[in-house]
């Protein structure tokens, strides 16, 4: 009895108790959700267009970052190692494009999700080499984020919203927004895909395997500094950042593999209600840190009622 | 037997694809084509024809440069098209130079409706939206149950649909050459013939080149103009189209006609008439 | 080869724990380097410092472990986790490990732990620490206290759990523990909710690697105060205040080390190994003058004393594993020899014998004033009465569940 | 020339159906098992038994349980790490709650746990497929893990959080524990791989491998011929997960000796599917390549700068061994998609060929 | 012409309908994806031991007709009565096990399997032998194997697929996956055998060779044949009876001679009278 009370009654009473609170864990679950929606963007973006399953999009996001903050420290002012940063990102997509991809063309989607996990380790390897294993410091201010924190006063209690994550959202907000503009109104977002579907096909129409993919890594490369940047302001920039890929995989079951939107809605959905469960059900019942597993367990649920997510293609099935 | 050696360059302005003797291999093991030549005079239609696995498709997708996605390579002999090394360029190149592949077995972009479809074969060209939609309603009024069919998920349609769509998707490209690649398969019998009216359209009105691959000796050696026999890897026989029809073992093997007419099917003899030009 | 000395260390200097790692191994290697360039080596015997990465992984650390053994005069595991998987091999392969500030706090146990060392202050000696500290050495003024224990969900971090879940009952406070996963460390808005809904009259921290720094910086956004904050002396990095500057003034971390960059010791580094571009350190960022640098130096004081305890009984020159044991029961680490080497105050004076591997030298806060970490107290001791009797049952636990464990009863106190 | 396979002859189905229809693959194999249990163990180190061949053993058997249900039945899965540690977790509970059970069976018995828990991560496979069947297993992977770390019981509520294994005899000889020497334990661990690869060999040729590889290579076509899609998946993921199990409790007693919870995370799930898919996915043999490919490889780049008196300092070695790592799994991925084993078939018939190229 | 031999003479299975009786009833079926009307109110039955042909213009519902025939879809309307028993819905493997077996338009063979193994797979069903057994490779299961292994390599030699036994199946021509595909059809050893398109993209000797297997297999072992063909020539042939759709709807029903000079089917499907 005092079990039902813990799960169905109880947790709602500590809601509707403080109100302030729960405003405050919506409002962290939210921010946590768009940056998982962010970096399911980049994957969704390339499996889009390559039936790539991207697992490298992780390590891209620390490779952004770490490119920004240590081109900063080499002594590029801000406002240009940004735009060298981009650089690299399509340095780094046509590398991946000339040396994994297109040798691998039309081979099985686990070879090529292995091979992004190759990239990952190179990766690692490779920026730790350069920038070294230390925690750095994001160049906020110096990118003109505002800093410093918003505070409400509702319910008796207080909400604070630091100003950097409100950037996050409404950057993030744009970028969807162009990105969605640039897919649906574009011929490349055609091509991109047909490529999904069929890579011998798509070459038979003439459809350049190699310059779509440049584009899709290369935007996917962008995604990736975004949330870098945006990630990193809040806990700086170091490998430990890898992780977070993890978050956005089931975001992607969830809002099913090729979806922007629900990519975005799913990120969303996961951000919120896993920190609603940790905070009011995790922590006090089964000993906290669910949310390693909450999205994971939520996504499977979804999927076993639709196969291909909430938005996703219908995996077609005929004979 | 005919392989003919290299044209002699004067010729090469007549004859928009070459293949000089080319040997391909899958897999760094498998040799499958040993020796293929063959040419497709600008505006001609040209059969390929064979048994199964003889290596038809081998030659086509050779010839597209789209051996590479399944692990096969040109190892010996060249492909000129309107006399460029076709190794030299990508498939996208070669599309955009007007030579364009419809493959076998249909290969439609299953997620993309039937229009969309479409579209993508338009994906190479510069010349603005109203040409491009003036060529859909044309692909359109070649096969009206696509109109119908338009916005259904390429994926889900019949089998000859989607052949219908692969067909149209390489219309679009306004393309010099189509090298089609059993189009008949899997079709009803009037729209195969509807299909061999509309390559003899294109190919009179607006002097579009064939290769085609065709297992339906038949309708293919009425429509083409030439013929090349393939088996196991070799051409083992070639010539005009009427020649080819006249000739005895051709009649025997590829049309199924003997002294006394049609054979019935049904009374195919339980014993093994293979007789080959090699084995 | 018997003209130096193997010393393997297990280090890290890839990986999430990296930035916390590096600057002491750093200081490790700097001080081993100092007695090779300004002294020719210790006693005439060069000392051979070598390192294996382990990126604080487990797995890792003891394959590096088996591959170092074979040299090996001492085995410095540097993770709670490598030290309790090497632990039950010690016995075996008669290798002496040396885990200063870190391992299992009942390793203080010389007779149970016979080659296992954690001077100079185990963890729940730390633990301890922080509560008399924060009690204003009164314990049972906690009571009805709420105390938060944010950890990382690791051996390191559980590892004082039991001592203050025994003084949690004893005292009448209340203890909360908030493990933090290692996918979490980087976004602990979860555990700040938490602790903003619990409101813990303190929050006491036992964090490692980019842990700390999510933490502090969340501790600033959920405008926790800072002074009732405190951290073991593994989250008092400066590098991680520095994320939040000003803001993170007040906070406090408890530590056997204090950093010195005027002591004579300092400058000798300086003159023979930093300016003579032997040192991987990071000078633009002040690593020279870091907390965690200085007790890197500090660690290779401690073993060196210990392999030259064992140099002057044996009378060898290159001590074996087996010599180095007793070296290291035998470490007088008292202030005068700290002055003698010209680290006075850099570290708390501690001496280890055979019955106890630890010293319990015990600790001084440190608090961040906004810049850098400055000394906030006098030395403080843990309360042994209270440590002891769980030291003994958890070490006998131990010994039990490893049967056959052979326990050395010959040591006299 | 040596190669030739021209003029042996099968004269019954039941010759056919030996074990190695060919005569030289046959001795080639005696030669290896010669190696495997007389050679290696009378010139190994200490270090060659711990670092190289007990775990080139134990992750070819994990990648073999792997291989079997991703190779084999097609279905993808990323959760191979915390399937091990439930075979690890339960024979722990095994020893500690029947001290006096033999270790051999305590080791068979668990993998049973780790099969249950892979049937029922496994029961989403009847609808969920590709990708998002590889994250569900993710979900399996994740809450199993943070299962370890929370569940105080499984650890016997040790302070460390982490198992340990004990000192355990069998006939007198210490196995397993800090006091078993590592050529024993080798042995022990040579002995079952080689059982149970004898039985996943039997498994995949008959039958049941051939209804894994009809769902693997097409499932509509699999269940229109009769094959019950879902009584077959769930054999897979049960075999697939005894098998994982087993290796999972061979890793901590036979070889690391203590383990917590976030060694069977994610890493060790990914170099479990390495193996498996450089060595060669539907093959048994490749489970050993891509482990001696994948265990050595780290040993051997980390050797040759001090082979060669190099002073590179250890965190330069280890960013240059990831480098090199990714690099060669992309490079091996080009070269072949399909693993060694291909490689090694296509050796052979260039073998049964020679001296002809084709 | 060979006159065929007396239905009669030939032994039926035991399942109590004699040869000319009703095997299967497909009664007033509808079937629509969507908005798509794939089949609309449809009947018809197949004889026992005939060759049943069912032709007409591209996406007219054929090969949905056979996928209810099966299982794969099910019907919104109408029911299907096969050996007497009714039903709506089935699970395919469940109509496998009734004795329905079938081949498919665009080639569904398990491509990383040799010929043998994807025959073999075809008697997946029959086999019993537990994991057990498997495991060891003695005794029971071994037996088993190679009882099955005899029966399935009389249908190569049926095939004459002899010389491609070990071939993995994606390799092989498209003809001879066919062939392969019709070898599993078989080893199901079905009562009705679905065949779909099973000459497309053969050249002439090979749908000759097809039509005698096919033939065959209705006179030697006395299998129901239903098949969708587009080559006239051979449905004319081969057929006892021939259905004719066109948009989802039956046109026309009959002999072959009957139906080749319908009006309603030269307008909608042969184009020309053959
Ligand atoms: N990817 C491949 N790998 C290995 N062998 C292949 C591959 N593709 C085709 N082959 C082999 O090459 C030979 C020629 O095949 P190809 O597809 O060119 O024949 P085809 O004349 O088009 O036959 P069909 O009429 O069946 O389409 C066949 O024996 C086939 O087995
Ligand atoms: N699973 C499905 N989802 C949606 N539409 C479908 C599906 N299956 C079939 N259809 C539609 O139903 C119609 C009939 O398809 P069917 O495959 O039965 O045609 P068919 O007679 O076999 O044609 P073909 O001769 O071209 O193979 C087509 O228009 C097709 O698009
Ligand atoms: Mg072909
Ligand atoms: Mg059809």
């Amino acid at each position: 009895m005092e079990f039902l009370n813990d799960v169905f009654v109880k947790p709602f009473a500590d809601m509707a108790a403080a109100p302030d609170f729960l405003l405050q864990v919506l409002w962290e679950g939210l921010v946590g959700g768009v940056l998982y929606a962010l970096i399911a963007l980049g994957f969704v973006l390339i499996y889009k267009s390559s039936r790539i399953f991207n697992f490298a999009q992780g390590i891209m996001v620390v490779f952004a970052a770490l490119t920004l903050v240590g081109l900063y420290e080499k002594g590029v002012p801000a406002l240009l190692a940004l735009p060298l940063t981009l650089a690299v990102m399509l340095v780094l997509a046509m590398t991946i494009e000339r040396v994994v991809l297109r040798p691998l063309v039309n081979q099985p989607d686990i070879i090529l999700f292995m091979a992004t996990i190759g990239i990952t380790l190179f990766l690692i390897g490779f920026g730790e080499l350069i920038f070294g294993g230390e925690n750095k410091v994001m160049i906020t201010e110096q990118l003109f984020i505002p800093t410093g924190s918003i505070v409400f006063e509702p319910f008796g209690g207080f909400v604070s919203i630091e100003q950097k994550d409100l950037t996050a959202v409404i950057g993030a907000m744009v970028l969807v927004a162009a990105l969605l503009v640039f897919l649906n109104k574009s011929k490349i977002g055609r091509a991109i895909r047909a490529l999904g579907d069929d890579h011998q096909a798509a070459l038979s129409v003439g459809i350049s395997l190699s310059t779509i993919w440049v584009i899709v890594w290369f935007i996917a490369g962008v995604i990736a500094l975004a949330t870098g940047i945006v990630w990193g302001a809040r806990a700086g920039v170091s490998f430990a950042l890898e992780v977070i890929a993890f978050k956005a995989l089931p975001v992607l079951m969830l809002g099913g593999l090729e979806s922007v939107m629900g990519a975005i809605i799913g990120g969303l959905a996961i951000g919120i209600l896993e920190k609603l469960f940790e905070i009011y059900w995790g922590q006090p019942l089964l000993g906290g840190n669910t949310e390693a597993w909450f999205a994971y367990m939520l996504a499977l649920l979804v999927l076993l009622f639709r196969p291909q997510g909430l938005f996703g293609e219908k995996i077609i099935e005929r004979v | 037997m005919t392989t003919t050696a290299p044209a002699a360059s004067a010729e090469t302005a007549e004859q928009i694809l070459e293949v000089n003797n080319i040997e391909v291999i899958y897999d760094h093991v498998i040799l499958v084509l040993k020796g293929v030549s063959l040419s497709v005079p600008r505006g001609g239609i040209t059969a390929l024809l064979g048994a199964n696995g003889a290596g038809k498709t081998t030659t086509l997708k050779a010839i597209s440069n789209l051996l590479h996605a399944e692990r096969g390579e040109v190892t010996k002999g060249s492909i000129l098209f309107g006399g460029d090394e076709v190794q030299n360029l990508s498939p996208n190149d070669l599309v955009r130079r007007g030579c364009i592949q419809v493959m076998e077995g249909r290969h439609c972009f299953g997620h993309l409706s039937v229009e969309d479809n479409l579209l993508t074969g338009a994906f190479t060209r510069r010349d603005g939206q109203a040409a491009i939609r003036e060529d859909l309603d044309l692909v359109y009024t070649y096969f009206p149950r696509l109109k119908e069919r338009r916005n259904s998920q390429a994926g889900y349609t019949s089998g000859g649909e989607q052949q219908m769509t692969a067909i149209g998707r390489a219309l679009m490209s306004r393309p010099k050459m189509i090298l089609l690649d059993e189009p008949s398969m899997g079709l009803a019998p009037q729209l195969v013939e509807e299909i061999f009216e509309i390559v003899k359209q294109l190919n009179e009105e607006q002097g579009v080149s064939f290769l085609l691959a065709e297992q339906n000796t038949n309708v293919a050696l009425r429509y083409a103009k030439y013929g090349y026999i393939l088996e196991s890897g070799r051409v083992v026989l070639d010539g005009e189209a009427k020649a080819l029809r006249e000739n005895e073992d051709v009649k025997e093997f590829y049309l199924g006609v003997g002294g006394e007419g049609r054979r019935s099917f049904r009374n195919v003899k339980h014993y093994k008439r293979r007789k080959r030009w090699l084995s | 080869q018997d003209e130096s000395v193997y010393i393997p260390n297990l280090a890290y200097r890839t990986g999430p724990f990296a930035a916390t790692g590096t600057p002491l191994m750093n200081g490790q290697r700097d001080y081993i380097t100092l007695l090779n360039e300004r002294d020719g080596g210790l006693n005439g015997v060069k000392l051979e410092y070598d390192e294996c990465e382990t990126g604080y992984n487990t797995e890792k650390g003891v394959e590096c472990y088996e591959k170092t053994k074979a040299r090996a005069v001492v085995t410095q595991p540097w993770s709670t986790g490598i030290t309790l998987q090497v632990l039950p091999k010690s016995n075996v392969d008669k290798i002496p490990i040396l885990a200063p500030g870190y391992g299992f706090s009942p390793m203080a146990d010389g007779k149970v732990f016979q080659w296992a060392y954690n001077p100079p202050s185990s963890y729940w000696d730390g633990a301890s620490m922080i509560l008399k500290n924060i009690s204003d050495g009164n314990l049972d003024s906690l009571k009805d206290k709420k105390i938060a224990f944010l950890h990382l969900d690791h051996p390191f971090g559980k590892e004082p759990l039991p001592l203050l879940e025994v003084l949690a009952e004893k005292h009448g406070f209340e203890l909360v523990p908030i493990p933090v996963g290692l996918t979490e460390m980087q976004n602990q808005s979860a555990q700040w909710l938490q602790i903003r809904r619990e409101r813990p009259d303190f929050v006491v921290m036992w964090g490692w690697g980019a842990m700390n720094a999510g933490a502090i910086t969340e501790a600033v956004k959920t405008k926790y105060p800072m002074d009732q904050f405190v951290g073991v002396w593994w989250s008092g990095h400066d590098g991680d205040l520095k994320l939040v500057g000003e803001q993170g003034k007040g906070y406090r971390s408890i530590s056997w080390s204090v950093p010195n960059s005027e002591s004579p010791l300092m400058a000798d580094i300086k003159q023979y190994v930093v300016d003579a571009g032997k040192s991987q350190i990071n000078q633009s960022e002040g690593e020279f003058d870091s907390v965690f640098y200085q007790r890197g130096l500090m660690i290779s004081v401690i073993l060196v004393e210990g392999i030259k305890a064992a140099q002057d009984e044996f009378d060898v020159r290159s001590p074996s594993p087996e010599q180095l044991r007793w070296g290291l029961e035998n470490i007088k680490l008292d202030e005068a020899r700290l002055k003698e080497l010209g680290a006075e105050g850099m570290l708390v004076p501690f001496s280890t014998s055979c019955s106890n591997h630890t010293g319990h030298g015990g600790g001084w806060m440190l608090q961040w004033d906004g810049a850098k970490f400055v000394k906030a107290s006098d030395l403080l001791t843990p309360d042994r009465a209270e440590i002891e009797p769980l030291e003994a049952e958890k070490a006998k636990e131990y010994a039990e569940a490893n049967a056959p464990w052979p326990v050395n009863e010959e040591c006299s106190m | 020339m040596f190669y030739r396979t021209a003029g042996q002859f099968k004269t019954s189905y039941q010759a056919d159906h030996a074990l190695f229809p060919v005569r030289q693959d046959a001795i080639l194999l005696g030669v290896i098992l010669v190696f495997a249990f007389i050679v290696f163990p009378l010139t190994a180190s200490e270090f060659t038994f711990r670092a190289l061949l007990i775990p080139v053993l134990i992750y070819s058997l994990a990648a073999l349980g792997l291989n079997i249900l991703t190779g084999y039945a097609g279905q993808l899965s990323l959760g191979t790490g915390a399937f091990m540690g439930v075979g690890a977790y339960a024979c722990y509970k095994l020893v500690s709650i029947f001290p006096e059970m033999n270790i051999v069976v305590a080791i068979a018995m668990s993998g049973f746990f780790s099969a249950a828990i892979g049937v029922l991560f496994g029961l989403p496979s009847l609808r969920i497929k590709g990708f998002y069947l590889a994250i569900a297993t993710l979900a399996a992977q994740f809450f199993l893990v943070w299962l370890f770390q929370k569940w105080a019981w499984l650890y016997n509520y040790n302070a460390s959080g982490a198992i340990q294994v004990p000192n355990i005899d069998m006939f007198g000889i210490t196995v397993a524990g800090p006091r078993a020497t590592a050529m024993t334990q080798y042995y022990f661990v040579l002995c079952v791989v080689c059982v149970i690869t004898v039985f996943a060999i039997n498994i995949t040729r008959g039958r049941i491998g051939r209804m894994w590889k009809a769902v693997r290579d097409m499932d509509i076509a699999a269940e229109l011929v009769g094959i019950n899609l879902m009584r077959t998946k769930l054999m897979a993921f049960f075999v697939s997960s005894y098998v994982v199990g087993i290796a999972g409790a061979l890793f901590v007693f036979m070889w690391r000796g203590a383990a917590e919870a976030n060694l069977f995370d994610i890493p060790l799930s990914f170099r479990v599917l390495f193996i498996a898919i450089i060595g060669g996915l539907g093959s048994i043999l490749g489970n050993f390549l891509g482990a001696i490919l994948i265990v050595a490889l780290p040993v051997i780049i980390g050797s040759v700068p001090q082979a060669f008196g190099i002073p590179v300092d250890s965190a330069m070695v280890e960013h240059l061994n990831i480098m090199i790592i990714g690099a060669l799994i992309i490079a091996f991925l080009i070269i072949e998609p399909h693993g060694l084993a291909r490689f090694w078939a296509m050796i052979r018939e260039k073998f049964i060929l020679w001296p002809f190229p084709h | 012409m060979n006159p065929r031999p007396d239905p009669n003479q030939l032994t039926a299975p035991d399942d109590g309908i004699a040869r000319g009786g009703v095997l299967l009833d497909v009664k007033n079926v509808s079937l629509s994806f969507g908005g798509v009307k794939a089949i609309t109110d449809i009947s018809l039955n197949v004889l026992k031991g005939e060759i049943r042909a069912i032709i007409g213009p591209n996406g007219a519902g054929k090969t949905s007709m056979l996928n209810v025939i099966n299982g794969f879809y099910t019907p919104q309307e109408g029911t299907i009565i096969f050996r007497g028993k009714e039903r709506r819905s089935m699970k395919p493997h469940q109509a496998v096990g009734q004795g329905i077996a079938r081949t498919f338009q665009n080639v569904a063979l398990f491509k990383g399997m040799s010929t043998l193994d994807n025959i073999m797979a075809g008697r997946s069903v029959r086999m019993k032998r537990n994991i057990g057994w498997q495991m060891l490779w003695r005794g029971p299961a071994l037996r088993e194997e190679i009882e099955h292994r005899e029966k399935v390599e009389e249908i190569i030699d049926f095939l004459e697929i002899q010389y491609i036994r070990r071939t993995p199946v994606g390799k092989l021509p498209y003809g001879l996956q066919k062939r392969v595909e019709l070898g599993r059809a078989l080893a199901m050893e079905p009562t009705l055998l679905l065949l779909d398109e099973p000459m497309a993209g053969m050249n002439l000797e090979e749908k000759e060779d097809m039509s005698r297997f096919i033939i065959d297999v209705n006179q030697q072992r006395g299998t129901t044949i239903a098949l969708i063909e587009h080559d006239m020539g051979v449905v004319m042939d081969l057929s006892d009876r021939v259905v004719v759709l066109d948009y989802g709807k039956k046109i026309a029903d009959g002999p072959p001679d009957e139906v080749k000079n319908n009006q309603n089917v030269i307008d909608a499907y042969l184009g020309v009278p053959h």
